[in-house]
């Protein structure tokens, strides 16, 4: 029975979504390819002081590296640690570096085909060849299968099925039918691949606004557990149409992660010094409200048709 | 209370219907399933999500779909995405509760032809072939089927099984690792049939005023019957009005037989 | 090098795409799932008396019903071969029976993966077992390989890469970058599996427009080698919020493909004896035009904002 | 003419730009890749095509992008997709002609090294790993790589292939049936190396000033050098103009080095 079909009600706050649906322990996979990430579910986590969590994700981009700096991971699945646009991420390469976090490692295409079979219910997903084997040799995850039509060799990486999907969407209705426009990333093969969805929107709209665009809707809500208005959810990433990109903050966390003390400094002031996204948010201040401020430019229209 | 008088087509809509529950996500068809899902949505089911193989997920259709790509389903419903979504993301990931099925021939263990008549190579009645029935047998959490019970429909053995029910039994079936349960029930126009736990179909209910003899005339084999045979309850006013005045008006699905 | 990457226009008459594009004994696959099937392009082969073709559909529909009888095709590869809400096919039915028609056929989910295996460049897609092995044992295409996690098996279907695919859309650009909204069917699939692309819309549009909203463009212009202006392509089929589905049409062909001399005389009023698809769809008169006309409904507006 | 000065950024940028063809669709990341996709679309190469491997096709961006999700990049592009498309359909199937890469060390046969520095399991300096570029290497027709000329960064071989030059020769790569080129050219600060007919990378042409010592001197093994050497084309004055005045002008990327 898919996770979300219960005809109750899904609309709750992040904090609850959080509570009940994130385990110690658990697998969760925070989407959004640079993109909607939805760090203000990453902060709840931290500060409801989940552990033990297998944290998957293209790139772990900075959610992850303040999740584990936090101490809430024990694993990281990825394909590309780095801080984007800027350089290193400090904190995940030096517990990579110390062997103290385990981690499993693809390309950008393993990761997104491992999500892929798991959205399709697939055991795994071929991908051809790419020359490179060293990869491969390290992750015995990465395997072959023959060709059945040529007898060539096919790379196989297997199904991804996280506990626990986390999408941020610019709006969706109180079902969790959730739209989403600009840079898709792996929202709809991560949602569809995880037994629980937590859907945040920046909008919860009404039923009809859904309805209207049904092309749109990316994400059903028959796979949804809960739906949560979070507004400004992404932040220091962006919702396209919303908000614009913190590239100051990304830089400044550059600093910040170098010391192990101003990253405890930083948790302390703007995760745990704050009751919810809302808080951090007008903690910002409307001097960054401003400078992420965009300007409206909207799609042509679409005629469905009045069937 | 005078009796009210029905088509076989009305019948097994109707009695479909009921075998809905509410929240349940199905895998429509055209035709009779379509109106047994509306039917069951106007009813006990109002929370049923119907899912159209076309890729249309939360259809509100405001008029009778004529096709399975009707665009009456698509103005107005929740999502609509590819066929390769629709038959993966849906159908093979387990995100389907209920799937429909139908066929020129429904054999003893419940699997269906709808391929051909004879040899595959050489047919001799070349049917429309698999569509979507394949997997939705294979994978849908239930299966209902519906069709007019008739000797030629009810073979011992399918010509070709295009959609498997328990292939010889349920043992085989479960050895193949497909993730459905398979068929759990055939409503007829004269009752219905379920697989006892060998997999194998058996008479578990009558429509009223039918009898065992009929349903065994029109069955090609010696159809066994539950030890108790239950008696549908008859088709309510109020169903047979929302079917006739609200869901197909032109009689378009209902007048047949 | 992508097909459609040529700088020079793409534009040209559907006649001059289907002289240049569709040659004898090509595979062809007309897109469309009952929703935007490109009958104004099937017409055009058949006017123009291509020979031997392999069509490749999932519901041959009556396009492909027409062709066959018109002589076009020597092999049919399908899913299921049914006039959609009316019953038989009859003319490909009658082909069949009598041996005069090759074939090769797969479940909609077969047909659908082979066309996502040849848009990925992958040599298979595979698919999980569903119990029915009969056709598995007609057609050696489908094979099996053992799923390197479990063991078990999984069935698999080729890659499909069609020599041409003529895809119908609401709207395209010059360059062939084409937006599509409604039942998307296996249009994106096709398009990217095929050797060389037509694109058939109802509008050619500003690239502003279509730029205005890109995650609406199902398929990019780089693979594109021909874009014609074909309103009113998909008769009797429909386009979603352009004109309704000619039911009364695919009863009508029910009772002209009862006999063969019927059928000659409808291609000869409606194929041969109009010049194209403009003057086919005057030829159809207004009351059919007011009976396929629909009332506008349009889509929420989406902010994609102004970066 | 006063002779123009430069960053060994801006001379490499300017070299890779050059390369391009018009009508060139090209897999392009962020940074210095990006910059040169830009330039070669603003003087020779208006017709380029440029593909984010964040699923953007045909991206026009306003401002210069500081990430490879900027948002400038979706808005006013042809077509945005999800990741899974654009590695299938786009790179896998074989529409990307060239792919720009870079990395922590580059090999005699032109394999990259963008995973670790040390063992892979003990790493000494855990470095990003392959993201887009396994894929980009193995199957983009023709692949350029960009990078500072130094000997830590040419090594003989690389401690870890991430992505796949001609592995020890051009028939171990052509044994792998990975449908791309492999890498065609690197540009370096000092000049330009491409590989021979048995996959080795060997000195082709310098730059204005730079020297085959200084080539030697930066590379990690004995370099060998084409029977003639070709003097690259000084960067122009509109060259520069452009990307300091119009494509970078906060230098973010430009000033490095």
């Amino acid at each position: 029975m898919p996770a979300g079909k219960s005809t109750m009600s899904k609309v709750c706050t992040l904090t609850e979504a959080i509570a009940e649906h994130v385990h110690d322990g658990d697998l969760v996979f925070c989407a959004g390819f640079t993109h909607l990430i939805p760090f203000a579910a990453g902060h709840e986590i931290i500060r409801q002081g989940k552990r033990d969590l297998t944290l998957a994700r293209a790139t772990p981009d900075l959610i992850y590296d303040q999740m584990v700096a936090a101490g809430c991971a024990k694993k990281l699945i990825f394909s590309y640690i780095g801080n984007p646009g800027v350089g290193s991420l400090r904190i995940v390469r030096e517990e990579l570096e110390a062997g103290r976090l385990e981690w499993e490692e693809y390309s950008h295409f393993g990761m997104i085909s491992r999500l892929q079979a798991g959205a399709a219910g697939l055991p795994f997903m071929p991908m051809n060849q790419t020359a490179a084997t060293d990869l491969e040799h390290s992750n015995p995850n990465i395997r072959r299968v023959k060709d059945p039509y040529s007898g060539h060799d096919v790379i196989t990486v297997p199904a991804l099925n996280p506990d626990v999907g986390i999408i941020h969407v610019q709006r969706a209705d109180k079902n969790g039918n959730a739209q989403v426009w600009g840079i898709l990333g792996e929202q709809k093969e991560a949602a569809f691949a995880s037994r629980k969805v937590i859907i945040t929107a920046e909008e919860i709209v009404d039923e009809e606004i859904i309805r209207s665009d049904p092309n749109r809707t990316l994400i059903p809500g028959l796979i949804v557990s809960a739906v949560c208005h979070v507004p400004h959810c992404a932040h220091p990433s962006y919702t396209q149409g919303y908000y614009d990109r913190d590239n100051v903050f990304y830089l400044n966390w550059d600093k910040i992660s170098e010391d192990r003390a101003s990253v405890k400094a930083w948790l302390d002031e703007w995760v745990f010094g704050v009751k919810d996204a809302e808080e951090y948010w007008q903690k910002l201040g409307v001097e960054t409200h401003a400078r992420l401020a965009v300007k409206p430019r909207f799609a042509a229209p679409v005629n469905y048709g009045d069937y | 209370m005078p009796e009210l008088s029905y088509t076989a087509s009305e019948l097994m809509c109707i009695n479909a219907a009921r075998l809905l529950r509410d929240g349940d996500v199905v895998f429509v068809g055209v035709g009779l399933p379509n109106l047994a899902c509306n039917l069951a949505r106007r009813t006990h089911a109002p929370n049923l999500q119907l899912i159209y193989e076309a890729g249309v997920i939360g259809a509100r259709p405001a008029r009778l779909p004529l096709s399975i790509g009707d665009p009456t389903l698509v103005s107005g419903a929740v999502s609509v995405c590819g066929m390769f979504d629709i038959f993966s993301q849906y159908l093979q990931r387990g995100n389907i509760d209920v799937g429909f099925l139908g066929g020129a021939q429904i054999d003893r263990f419940g699997n269906i032809n709808a391929t051909v008549i004879g040899d595959y190579q050489k047919p001799k009645v070349r049917l429309p072939g698999s569509g979507g029935s394949q997997e939705i047998a294979g994978w849908a959490n239930r299966c209902y089927i519906m069709t007019p019970h008739q000797k030629r429909r009810f073979p011992e053995k399918v010509d070709f099984a295009t959609s498997a029910g328990f292939l010889g039994g349920r043992a085989q079936r479960e050895a193949t690792g497909a993730r459905g349960g398979g068929p759990v029930l055939v409503v007829t126009n004269l009752g219905t049939l379920e697989p006892d736990e060998s997999g194998e179909l058996i008479l578990t209910a009558l429509h009223p005023g039918c009898t065992v003899e009929q349903v065994q005339e029109n069955t090609g084999w010696a159809i066994r019957t539950a030890p108790v045979i239950r008696a549908t309850e008859p088709p309510l006013e109020s169903e047979l009005k929302l079917l006739r005045e609200e869901l197909d008006p032109g009689g378009i699905y209902l007048k047949g037989s």
